[in-house]
């Protein structure tokens, strides 16, 4: 969802867990850049060596600083912008200086919706457009074969005739189920999880424009 | 009437009454001396006898239950939140108090609500978290320490929300705002003859039950050898609400349609009972007939409480015969006509039900099971009178997408449709507002519907034109809303 | 979801269109009565021509006044209060004194986030407990027969043994679809609507308790 | 390159650049003096060119573009919002300016802007409607009135995301969303070997060429005559990237399995080919295979305005060929002489793909099309090589709960996950944010795994204990998890 295609480089902040960082990295190699902003000192150093060990520390720049108050330290150099921190709308005035001037796009991470309001009023207040808040939720399906009984109704052996199931017919027509042995149909399934991750954050996507 | 149902009446002994802890409910009889095991703690009813529903206690530390006028919430002042987590750095010794030392203050008698306290004040980073970070903390310590228990009155809303999260497969996996949808979409409300095909512990009756108010008629189909009403007996409903309860075994639908059924001859007298071998097939025995004999076999099939207080009024009956052993002889011959009397009732009841099916006039059909649900709805339609709602809840999407199809060919039906519904629950909280993190996977589907005038010298080709026209269904749809 | 089973009194503000009122009305008759107030005069008329009308007049009291001000004009009588108005935390104290002093639930529907967050608010101002916000979506599905084609992989007919899709062989264990005409697979399928409801608005429960 | 692809490169003339108006969009061929038609308004692009992407324009009453230098909102201080609707009684008459008045206004060539202004001024109604009334108001106002269209660069997402409001039956129904998933899956980047099977308007194809910048290789099978590639051509991709792109027909895909596919060898000269029945057989016309040629046959495929380009360019090659009618024959003779040197390029580019196929050594598989995955799926996944990511898509869940299946009895896959995203577009304004009221119903389904050696010796009991290990597949996705 992302314009760029070769990107020249890619402001992120939170380096955080690393795991987005890699994806991001991927993304822009070969001839792309990561700046990511870690304010937290010891996970500032654990990302640069994993970035290290990962042998993919020339296409990322790690920079412990605070980016509310510091900025990502590079300007006009940024294709896209992704911010994963508490207070983003403290960040947008950076990240607009960090985009390119010709224009690029923004997106921001958060899990409460009244930092979505805040950051959704200051990309307003900084000339950003297409502002828009996704969500997107994972539904994982486990795929299991269901056996489910046929009730018993009696049915007299001369009482075929009548409406009703006809359990005899494995080649029923448009029936999923398969007769497997007397009085079960089975089937698959695609069976939700008793608990899904219900949500994880708010995207909230815009758009720097040219003027 | 109204009294009784009312929020606030008064615990008794005997009756079912659920206790709540946070967001966990379980459900337990009310008796003196007994030791209930709930979220880990072991405490006696005895004291809360007598208090009205919906007080909170407090497990004192000899494990009586004491009245607490007010939940008090931790105090938000004492709060003094870092912006971020910055400066924390996880040693594993943030917390001062040691194992030990907490033990001496609950040997102490200090109260749970205190002993959070002195963790936060122990705390080193507690002021250093975020005010997101903090909350969490108090509330895995209160959880922890503290134990505040409401007893609450019995309702469809806690008993389903108490089975799915307890029990989720004696209600097979039957989410609440899906049993929700059922009532609505079936309708259901007093004076209703309502027909409920269930295996879920009794509780969708339950739920139509107290939906109808003690009005109207219900009968319940079930398989095997009885009706299971474990949830059932948890509402704790007056007496007069089983009056128009009746019970009719699925092994005998077919021979009910059919007209084979040769039970319309009630016996006038129980004592000239003389069953033939053909009706007393398949019927089960006293045990599973009666009301009161169900709640007994069905609490067989739960694993709460209740099952116990059950268990132990047998035995007690078991023992006061052992004291009329002398007896004997007297009783075997008042037991024969007993159980004579017991089988000519339980005749009736079944001649009763099947009196009323065979009126096919039944204003709505509710079906959960665990059974493919195409044979059930092709057969129990047939006793529901033109222009109601049928409800059929499927743990699976699959066997609904057949039973639509089978629906279709078969006719006398409309607006037919499938549908799931999405759960979401949220935090409300000052500026940390969102949906919860975790959420029900599935609620189910229901496949609903609404009958019409089955026009049985229909050809099939008019049939076969129907299921033809199932193609464009989003706009047949429209056509039928109008039509109904 | 509501733990009336018979109702002295229930108190819903917003009459609207009335759906709702007559649902409401037919869970606490016979022995139950829905109190209603609408705000809008000519609103409020016509809901109560309605009620004559379907002959439910008997179950219901429509009172024209503003809810947030004037209250529902009952006091200490109501088993549930269910709130439809733009701004309902305004009405939460009324909402208290309609219930029974012995306690009852309430429940709140507002379509906008900050609305459910004042009205939380309010709610445990008032004392109220176990505040419980949900969102509940209807997910309907059509049924269609989908007939997938079976891709021209160009087998050679002396290459059935090949692993690949025996398309051949109609009672294939588990498989869903039924091979109708060569080279096609046709199935039933639960098919979402394209466009979906995605939100009527956030329910608000809460309980009122005895102290 | 980096220019060229960034945001802000000039509107060329032949480009093809997407037209934006609110959430529209709509792709067209950048052409001078050539009306465009876009939500019901006609223009003409000359004025856009040489303008930077990403520029918004005006439509003036002559139907030229006109940059507009800053979106103004309608101010908000003209607000005054009555708190609730109580006082509005609807009755026709709330707007005092009558259509004759706004086609004057129109006339006099007021401005879109304006006009909108003045409809709120002469509203009755306006003062006394609540804000979120009001908004409304002025939204469906300002869409009606108000002509401002920006012309960005096409992309992956703008193109899926007007694809799938426009065409979704072009893209069977692949949402953005889902779309975004299968890149992340299928760990689509630069260096890959991908192989890409689709049948959505080479939309997939794009997304996988954009991911990958012209680094790497992609091969696209495809069925019947060549593969479509008209949502491909709207990317405006440089032609480099085209260099390493690659198709083969889904036709051959089993004789080179099976290593019956008999054009190993090259012939070494154009002139020299003398082509068996059995190699031209199922190949197609020249049309369809080169790359320029197919942009052109698959723009066929599209309903949107690029296809009118391609045909006028046609037509002119057409015009071209009338002039040189005089030297039909020596023309005759070069045409089979061309006709030859293009079967030649043909064959070269058939034989390169087949043998990158052959290495069995892909990066990964994409599949999203309108065929049954199963028969797809098993045999496009002996191409990948082991430990690589695959995903197939399907508008339907039923074949990827079979494909699911027989990959499990084929084995050599593990991580085998089938899923579905929900997508929640929020409105998210002062005091009324809430989810949008229309959410798109279903994006489609997912089946994605890891591929993994496959044991060809592996028993067949071994297989059926794979799918009998399915059953508690939560437990054994974890163990598969630590496995790769």
């Amino acid at each position: 969802m992302d314009d760029r295609c070769v990107t020249m480089g890619l402001g992120k902040t939170g380096t955080g867990s690393g795991s987005l960082s890699h994806a991001l990295i991927r993304t822009v190699a070969p001839t792309g850049h990561l700046y990511t902003v870690e304010f937290h000192q010891q996970r500032a150093e654990k990302a640069k060596e994993e970035f290290r060990e990962h042998g993919v520390e020339h296409l990322v720049t790690v920079t412990n600083q605070d980016v509310c108050k510091n900025g990502f330290g590079v300007s006009d150099i940024a294709d896209a912008v992704f911010l994963d921190i508490p207070s983003p709308w403290e960040a947008i005035g950076h990240a607009k200086s960090a985009l390119k001037a010709e224009g690029g796009r923004i997106c921001s991470f958060s899990p409460c919706i009244e930092q979505v309001q805040r950051t959704c009023l200051a990309m307003e207040e900084y000339g950003f457009t297409e502002i828009n808040t996704l969500e997107i939720l994972l539904r994982v399906y486990n795929v299991r074969t269901i056996s489910l009984q046929i009730p018993d109704l009696g049915k007299a052996a001369e009482d075929n005739s009548s409406a009703g199931f006809d359990s005899s017919n494995p080649s029923n027509q448009g029936s999923p189920g398969t007769n497997l042995q007397q009085g079960t149909v089975q089937f698959k399934s695609g069976v939700p999880l008793r608990e899904m991750v219900g949500h994880t954050g708010y995207l909230t996507f815009a758009t720097k424009s040219l003027f | 009437m109204a009294a009784e149902r009312g929020l606030s009446s008064r615990i008794c002994e005997g009756d079912c009454a659920v206790l709540k802890r946070g967001d966990v409910f379980k459900a337990v009889p009310v008796l003196r001396q007994r030791k209930i095991v709930f979220e880990k703690q072991g405490f006696y009813l005895d004291n809360a006898i007598g208090h009205v529903y919906g007080t909170t206690f407090e497990v004192t530390s000899d494990g009586n239950l004491q009245p607490k006028r007010q939940v008090e919430e931790t105090t938000t002042e004492t709060k003094e939140a870092g912006t971020d987590n910055r400066n924390i750095v996880d040693d594993g010794k943030s917390q001062k108090l040691t194992h030990d030392d907490i033990k001496a203050l609950k040997d102490k008698g200090i109260k749970g609500q205190e002993i959070v306290q002195q963790l936060i004040e122990n705390s080193t980073t507690f002021r250093d978290k975020t005010e997101f970070a903090q909350d969490k903390y108090i509330k895995k310590k209160k959880k922890k320490y503290e134990a505040v228990i409401t007893i609450v009155k019995p309702s469809t809303r806690i008993l389903s929300t108490m089975y799915y999260a307890r029990e989720p497969g004696k209600i097979i996996h039957l989410r609440y705002d899906t049993l929700a949808q059922m009532l609505t979409l079936g309708n259901v409300r007093a004076g209703n003859k309502m027909i409920v095909m269930e295996t879920c512990a009794g509780l969708v009756l339950g739920a139509v039950m107290e939906r109808m108010g003690g009005y109207g008629s219900i009968i319940q189909m079930y398989p095997g050898g009885g009706p299971i009403r474990a949830a059932t007996s948890c509402f704790g409903f007056p007496k007069a609400f089983f009056n128009n309860l009746h019970e009719f075994p699925l092994s005998k639908v077919d021979s009910l349609l059919c007209g084979t059924l040769s039970m319309e001859t009630l016996p006038s007298e129980p004592e000239d009972t003389a069953l033939t071998e053909e009706e007393t097939n398949g019927l089960v025995d006293e045990k599973q007939t009666s009301v009161q004999g169900t709640e007994e076999e069905s609490s067989a099939e739960t694993a709460m409480e209740i099952n116990q207080t059950e268990e132990q009024e047998t035995m007690d009956i078991n023992a006061e015969d052992a004291e009329f052993k002398e007896n004997k002889e007297r009783e075997n011959k008042e037991n024969v006509r007993e159980k004579q009397r017991k089988q000519w009732e339980r005749m009736k009841k079944l001649t009763e039900a099947a009196a009323l099916l065979r009126e096919k006039n039944a204003d709505g059909l509710l079906v959960a099971s665990k059974f493919h649900p195409t044979p059930l709805l092709l057969s129990l339609l047939e006793f529901v009178a033109p222009s109601r709602p049928f409800v059929v809840y499927c743990q699976y999407k699959e066997p609904l997408l057949e039973c639509y199809t089978k629906l279709r060919e078969r006719g006398g039906v409309v607006n037919l449709k499938l549908s799931e519904t999405w759960l979401r629950s949220y935090q409300v909280l000052p500026d940390r507002s969102h949906p919860k993190l975790t959420m029900s996977g599935g609620g189910g589907y229901l496949l609903s519907g609404i009958t019409v005038v089955l026009d049985k010298g229909k050809s099939d080709s008019s049939n076969l034109e129907a299921l033809k026209m199932e193609e464009p269904s989003s706009k047949r749809c429209k056509v039928q809303d109008l039509c109904c």
